[in-house]
């Protein structure tokens, strides 16, 4: 794996509304910061996270994807982190099975009073995606062998 | 065994049980078998077959023809019942307008495994206990069966008959087999070598969509991928990158539905081992959740509609092995 | 010029800015008296950019390295340690390790704490 | 064709310092779609609104996009603008360039890109937003309150006054709660009984009040204005209706060696009990784990004294069922234990007290019946040393709490106070860390104890204590005298931390309400929804949200009833309309999104579909209920077929903003 020096990945952090988008808000408010490759997307729930909707990410270019969702047990919807935990293990085992680094996925519990550890997240998760390189795998797997 | 299958089809459509018969007949050649739909006694006795060839799983085929007039009987093999079960769990057969008849199965065969094993120019075939006596051009020839199986049938699950209202032959049990050896050996491999095997197998797909339409769990009434409103439609793959998501998404859409039938990896013309995705998830679920069997019973939940509050986290699939 | 403040901050790994001037650490010394300055005067001095006069306190050894101000310290300051990082600057300024390495194994028991040990090496033997 | 309008908040400088939100709208105003661009000081403005609305009516504007502060924040109110201004309140999406970009970048051409970036995201989303409507539910007139002290008792009363009906649920025998424990109140030293109980006895007799004591909540079901709530009313065996409370089977009772809770332990109770000679109910109870009759079987003695014929050993735990419109947590604090503080030696000697155990000693309806008497040996103390900040401001978690308990500089002056002024012979020492005494009359109060009362303080900390010959040997510091101290005392009394009661925990798990690290509750927004749960129709009463006096606890008490009342008086809710819909065409009605579904809002009908050749199919297909359910989106990704979409964040909503991310 090729490491440029100035490559600048392309994160999406999905986060529920309740916890993790409200934890990324307070690292906003106490101006903790995170590098700007994270962008985030706001769901109501960790479990409206569709699998498509990370491949889809990958797809277009994203170079790591990361789903921040409330601490399980703390579901605004009682039980929504639940599933998602399932459906992420399995979706990360997945991939993992067909070679895809498995340090590009990622599932995190940010809840709204954790904005340090939102931050350190992202910064952590950036830092890990950029040593990675960019994603190429997921296209790559179709390719013919030279 | 064929003799008694034909005689219990016929006899059913005679004495009135049923007015249609789902079977197999022979297409092309003898061991190109296909599923059909009988109407008459003559017919059955004229068309219908129950060979060592008798792959194809008639579960899914009920979907619709259950829900037409009159009474249908179906014939399934140890694991099409458990497609049979999966399907009624999800309200998908009306299972009063079926007579579901348990064919005891002694395993599948495969052309190609037989090809495989240098017999060529094969005319027919004829199962006898253990052995397998073929017909060919340069006469007849007897192989072991179990040489000549097909590779599910390598790892059967069970014998056992689920939810029938008839059974031919005896009804049989669970079997513990290896079914899971390869999904291990992939497992054991670096990720490089995993991604360089499955570049190898996918970069073969010609998305021809076989493994979707034979799948028994693959069967919504619009498929995501056919669906202009998904947002994902693809019917044929623009990119090379939608090949391997048309490929995820399936194995995830069948998770904790696919009874491990083997059929996407049957149809498959480029011999893709697909079977191994699904077997790579039952494995981690019957591992993190506790085992589970797709149609195996009506009541237990599916691992992915459930959960404990116990469930490792995602990080879990990361442990264990050194990060590389 | 050194900054030993933030020398003594590093080498003890301790944010003196934790404190909040408690004074639990000197309520709780058994070495108070014998101390021309006390335990929550250490981390302010350090925090106040004192260390001077702190490296020049004789003080500095007659801490024991008990540990009771960094077991009763609410906010987890660790006084015993700034004190140490204090003898290590001192031992550093003056350039050169009092004892040679070889001879100190002999003198190891392995139940003592790390720092009681590396301080009393230091304490007893500053005169070289 | 859209024709979406974009507007760029400055924030006053908190974003424009670090974006440059001219270039955003500029870039912005490129975008497919985009007929309008702009940006301005503060959107959140009477005149920033006014904008948008005269730009949605001036450029027929068919969606909206605000590039600003958090959604979390003033998605409501700019919903609220563009409605006024004809559009629906949906067609509006919101790119958060305050919280997630100004304020965690530095560097101004990258805020400015991400800006971008989320400003194009919510862009590519507001394409596809449709019209949503709201609908209904109704509202069940009737509240639960969790906790009977005086939060939650002050909380029924507001309620109850309003006419609506409300329930008590209290887990001890009698409502009451901490206050009732506590001898004297600060600043006004009134007696704490004597303001309390009248509240009591008001509750218990205001016929909307139904109060549940000897109960817990076992299950919460439902959502705002539509719970359904079981209660474990225990097996208290005594019949509640048949007790007059005379006493004389508490009197008779053989089992003598109890501890009792309400002394904290300091003196003893019965088998059968009332906690306190002013509880409500004031009805007998039997404690199961020591009554003789109910663990061996032999006994019997308060059946055969009771002369209303109220005992009766075979109660059970009775099970209610009941629906509210809204819940109140009251469920209050407790002090922290002291095992992990040795160095006071709480464990060592029975005259190292915490504060509220002191709070009894000197309390007249007390174990020593209000005189100041040391626990070991029964004689008058005259050395006094008061510890502040016993596990209050810790770092580090695991011995203390990270926050202030805010309540015991205050108690600890009026402890010392109330010593000097009872027993002028004694030396009074208060070892504080900073004294904190905001409110009304506080600082005055603590300048009395110290200028009138001659109340020792000293700035520094108690290191360690060491009972010696009857004696507590105290080591501690004074650093503004620069010494260090060894006194010989009589007491020593620890001013605790305190922690939200243990049973907050299981109950915000029920509630699906959020709580802090700490396990307080956590509120709606810190400074303008302070007595509200972000879960809706659940509301926060006293210090189960945070340390708290007793005033303070009966404002937010009345705060959260203000709150229920407004609730409360509606007929119907306005539903969020981002709800769950299936696509009927496509469903195959397999059930998968009804088992994960948590509000059970989704069921299954048979629907006839028109089949080819003019057929006719009947077909099993998912129906949901859009009062019922709250928009979590579980039953999407669980729906094989992609049939079910989530209103507002359809699926081809997210992915059109990940594909804007990506791209």
């Amino acid at each position: 794996m090729q490491v440029n020096e100035t490559f600048t990945p392309t994160i999406v952090a999905f986060c529920c509304n309740w916890c993790s988008y409200a934890g990324a808000d307070l690292s906003g408010t106490n101006r903790l910061q995170y590098p700007a490759n994270v962008k985030i997307i706001r769901i109501p729930c960790s479990c409206r996270l569709n699998p498509m909707f990370i491949l889809r990410a990958f797809q277009r270019g994203a170079d790591g994807v990361i789903l921040c969702g409330c601490h399980p047990g703390d579901c605004h919807y009682t039980t929504g982190n639940y599933y998602a935990r399932r459906r992420m293990t399995l979706l990360f085992s997945l991939l993992d099975f067909l070679g895809i680094e498995r340090e590009r996925t990622r599932v995190e519990w940010v809840s709204a009073a954790e904005g340090a550890k939102f931050a350190a997240t992202m910064n952590d998760f950036t830092e890990t995606i950029t040593r990675l390189g960019p994603n190429r795998r997921l296209e790559d797997l179709r390719c013919k062998e030279v | 065994m064929q003799r008694s299958v034909i005689e219990t089809a016929a006899s059913l459509l005679e004495t009135g049980v049923c007015t249609r018969v789902l079977g197999w007949k022979t297409g092309e050649f003898f061991y190109d078998v296909t599923p059909a739909v009988f109407t008459s006694a003559e017919e059955v006795r004229k068309d219908m077959v129950f060979t060592p060839f008798c792959g194809a799983n008639l579960s899914k085929y009920l979907i619709a023809e259950s829900r037409k007039e009159g009474k249908i009987a179906v014939f399934l093999k140890p694991c099409d019942t458990f497609s049979f079960v999966q399907l009624q769990k999800e309200h998908r057969i009306c299972r009063e307008n079926v007579y579901a008849v348990g064919v005891q199965c002694p395993g599948m065969s495969d052309p190609d495994a037989l090809k495989a094993l240098g017999l060529k120019g094969l005319t027919g075939c004829v199962q006898e206990g253990d052995t397998l006596r073929v017909d060919t051009l340069y006469g007849e020839k007897a192989v072991p069966l179990a040489d000549a199986l097909s590779l599910r049938c390598r790892g059967c699950k069970s014998k056992r008959l689920h939810d029938c209202d008839a059974i031919i032959g005896t009804q049989g049990k669970d079997l513990q087999t290896s079914r899971f050896a390869q999904v291990e050996a992939l497992e054991a491999m670096t990720a490089e070598e995993r991604f360089a095997f499955w570049r190898k197998e996918l970069s073969k797909c010609i998305r021809c969509n076989a493994c979707r339409n034979v799948c028994p769990a693959c069967s919504c009434e619009t498929c995501v991928f056919d669906n202009p409103d998904s947002g994902v439609q693809n019917k044929a793959a623009a990119s090379s990158f939608e090949e391997n998501l048309f490929h995820i998404i399936r194995a995830f859409h069948v998770a904790g539905r696919c009874t491990d039938c083997g059929e996407c990896t049957r149809v498959c013309p480029q011999h893709i081992p697909l079977h191994l995705l699904n077997r790579k998830l039952i494995k981690d679920m019957n591992t993190l959740y506790g085992v589970y069997q797709a149609g195996a019973d009506f009541e237990t939940k599916p691992p992915m509609l459930a959960f404990t509050l116990e469930d490792p986290e995602a990080s879990i699939i990361t442990q264990g092995r050194n990060g590389q | 010029m050194t900054d030993w403040s933030s020398r003594v901050q590093e080498i003890s790994g301790v944010n003196p800015r934790k404190c909040m001037k408690c004074g639990k650490c000197t309520a709780a010394c058994p070495a108070y008296d014998q101390m021309e300055y006390h335990p929550h005067q250490f981390v302010d001095m350090v925090q106040t950019g004192r260390v001077e006069e702190l490296m020049a306190s004789k003080g500095i050894y007659t801490c024991l390295s008990c540990f009771a101000c960094v077991e009763r310290c609410p906010r987890n300051v660790q006084p015993s340690s700034i004190i140490e990082a204090v003898r290590l600057a001192v031992i550093r300024r003056q350039g050169g390790n009092h004892r040679k390495p070889d001879e100190i194994p002999a003198l190891l028991n392995e139940e003592l704490p790390q720092q009681a040990i590396t301080s009393a090496l230091r304490k007893y033997s500053k005169g070289g | 064709m859209q024709r979406i309008g974009v507007f760029v908040c400055w924030c006053g400088s908190n974003i424009a310092a670090t974006v440059d939100v001219e270039k955003v709208a500029r870039v912005l105003s490129q975008e497919p779609g985009v007929v309008y661009s702009t940006d301005y000081q503060y959107m959140c403005s009477q005149a920033g609104q006014e904008m948008i609305q005269e730009a949605i009516r001036e450029h027929r504007l068919t969606g909206v996009v605000i590039c600003s502060c958090s959604p979390r924040m003033h998605e409501a109110t700019f919903r609220k603008t563009v409605e006024k201004a004809g559009l629906n309140p949906y067609l509006l999406e919101i790119a958060n360039i305050r919280e997630h970009c100004s304020w965690i970048h530095k560097d101004k051409l990258t805020a400015t890109e991400k800006a971008v970036i989320l400003g194009r995201a919510a862009i590519a989303k507001v394409q596809l937003n449709a019209p949503l409507t709201a609908g209904k539910s109704p509202v069940t007139k009737r509240a639960l309150v969790i906790g009977g002290g005086i939060a939650g008792i002050q909380t029924a009363l507001d309620i109850a006054e309003a006419g609506f009906p409300v329930d008590i649920v209290e887990k001890k025998p009698t409502i009451g709660g901490k206050m009732t424990q506590i001898d004297k109140t600060f600043p006004t030293l009134d007696c704490a009984a004597c303001i309390l109980t009248p509240k009591m006895v008001d509750a218990a007799q205001n016929e909307n009040i139904d109060i549940l004591s000897y109960a817990q909540v076992e299950k919460i079901q439902g959502f705002v204005g539509n719970f359904t709530v079981t209660i474990r009313k225990k097996a208290r065996y005594v019949d509640e209706n048949k007790c007059t409370g005379c006493g004389l089977c508490t009197e008779k009772c053989p089992q003598k060696k109890i501890p009792n809770e309400f002394n904290l332990g300091l003196d003893n109770r019965r088998a059968i009990y009332i906690p306190f000679a002013q509880a409500v109910p004031k009805v007998a109870t039997i404690d199961p784990n020591h009554c003789a009759m109910l663990q061996k079987g032999k006994c019997g003695v308060c059946a055969k004294v009771c002369t209303a014929g109220a005992i009766d050993y075979k109660q059970q735990d009775q099970l209610i069922t009941r629906e509210y419109g809204a819940i109140v947590a009251a469920t209050g604090f407790e002090p922290i234990s002291m095992d992990k503080f040795d160095e006071f030696a709480y464990s060592q000697s029975p005259d190292v007290v915490t504060s509220l155990e002191f709070e009894r000693l000197m309390n007249a309806a007390g174990p020593t019946g209000g005189t100041l008497l040391r626990p070991s040996d029964g004689t008058h103390p005259h050395t006094l040393v008061f510890v502040q900040c016993v596990g209050s401001r810790c770092d580090g978690g695991e011995k203390g709490k990270s926050y202030c308990s805010k309540i015991c500089c205050m108690y600890t002056a009026k402890h010392a106070m109330l010593t000097r002024e009872k027993y002028p012979d004694t030396e009074v020492y208060v070892f504080y860390i900073d004294v904190r005494t905001p409110g009304k009359s506080f600082d005055e109060f603590y300048r009395r104890a110290v200028e009138e009362y001659g109340v020792h303080y000293i700035k520094g900390m108690v290191g360690k204590v060491t009972p010696q010959d009857g004696k507590l040997k105290v080591q501690a510091s004074d650093l503004l005298g620069g010494r260090q101290l060894h006194i010989d005392a009589d007491m020593v009394i620890l001013a605790a931390a305190i922690e939200p009661d243990k049973s907050a925990r299981p109950l915000a798990t029920m509630l699906t309400a959020s709580m802090d690290t700490n396990d307080f509750f956590t509120e709606a927004h810190p400074k303008l929804r302070p007595v509200e749960s972000p879960t809706a129709g659940v509301f926060l009463s006293g210090a189960c949200q945070g340390p708290k006096d007793i005033p303070e606890t009966v404002a937010q008490a009345s705060a959260a009833a203000a709150k229920v009342i407004g609730l409360l008086v509606k007929d119907s809710l306005t539903c969020n309309p981002c709800t769950a819909q299936p696509d009927e065409l496509m469903c195959n009605g397999c059930s998968s999104c009804e088992k994960v579904c948590p509000y059970g809002a989704i069921t299954y009908a048979d629907k006839p579909f028109r089949g080819p050749n003019r057929t006719t199919r009947i077909r099993r297909v998912a129906q949901v209920n859009p009062a019922v359910c709250q928009g979590c989106g579980a039953c999407t990704v669980a729906c094989p077929s992609g049939a079910m979409d989530l209103l507002g964040f359809s699926n081809k909503q997210i992915m059109a903003e990940v594909d804007a991310i990506c791209r």
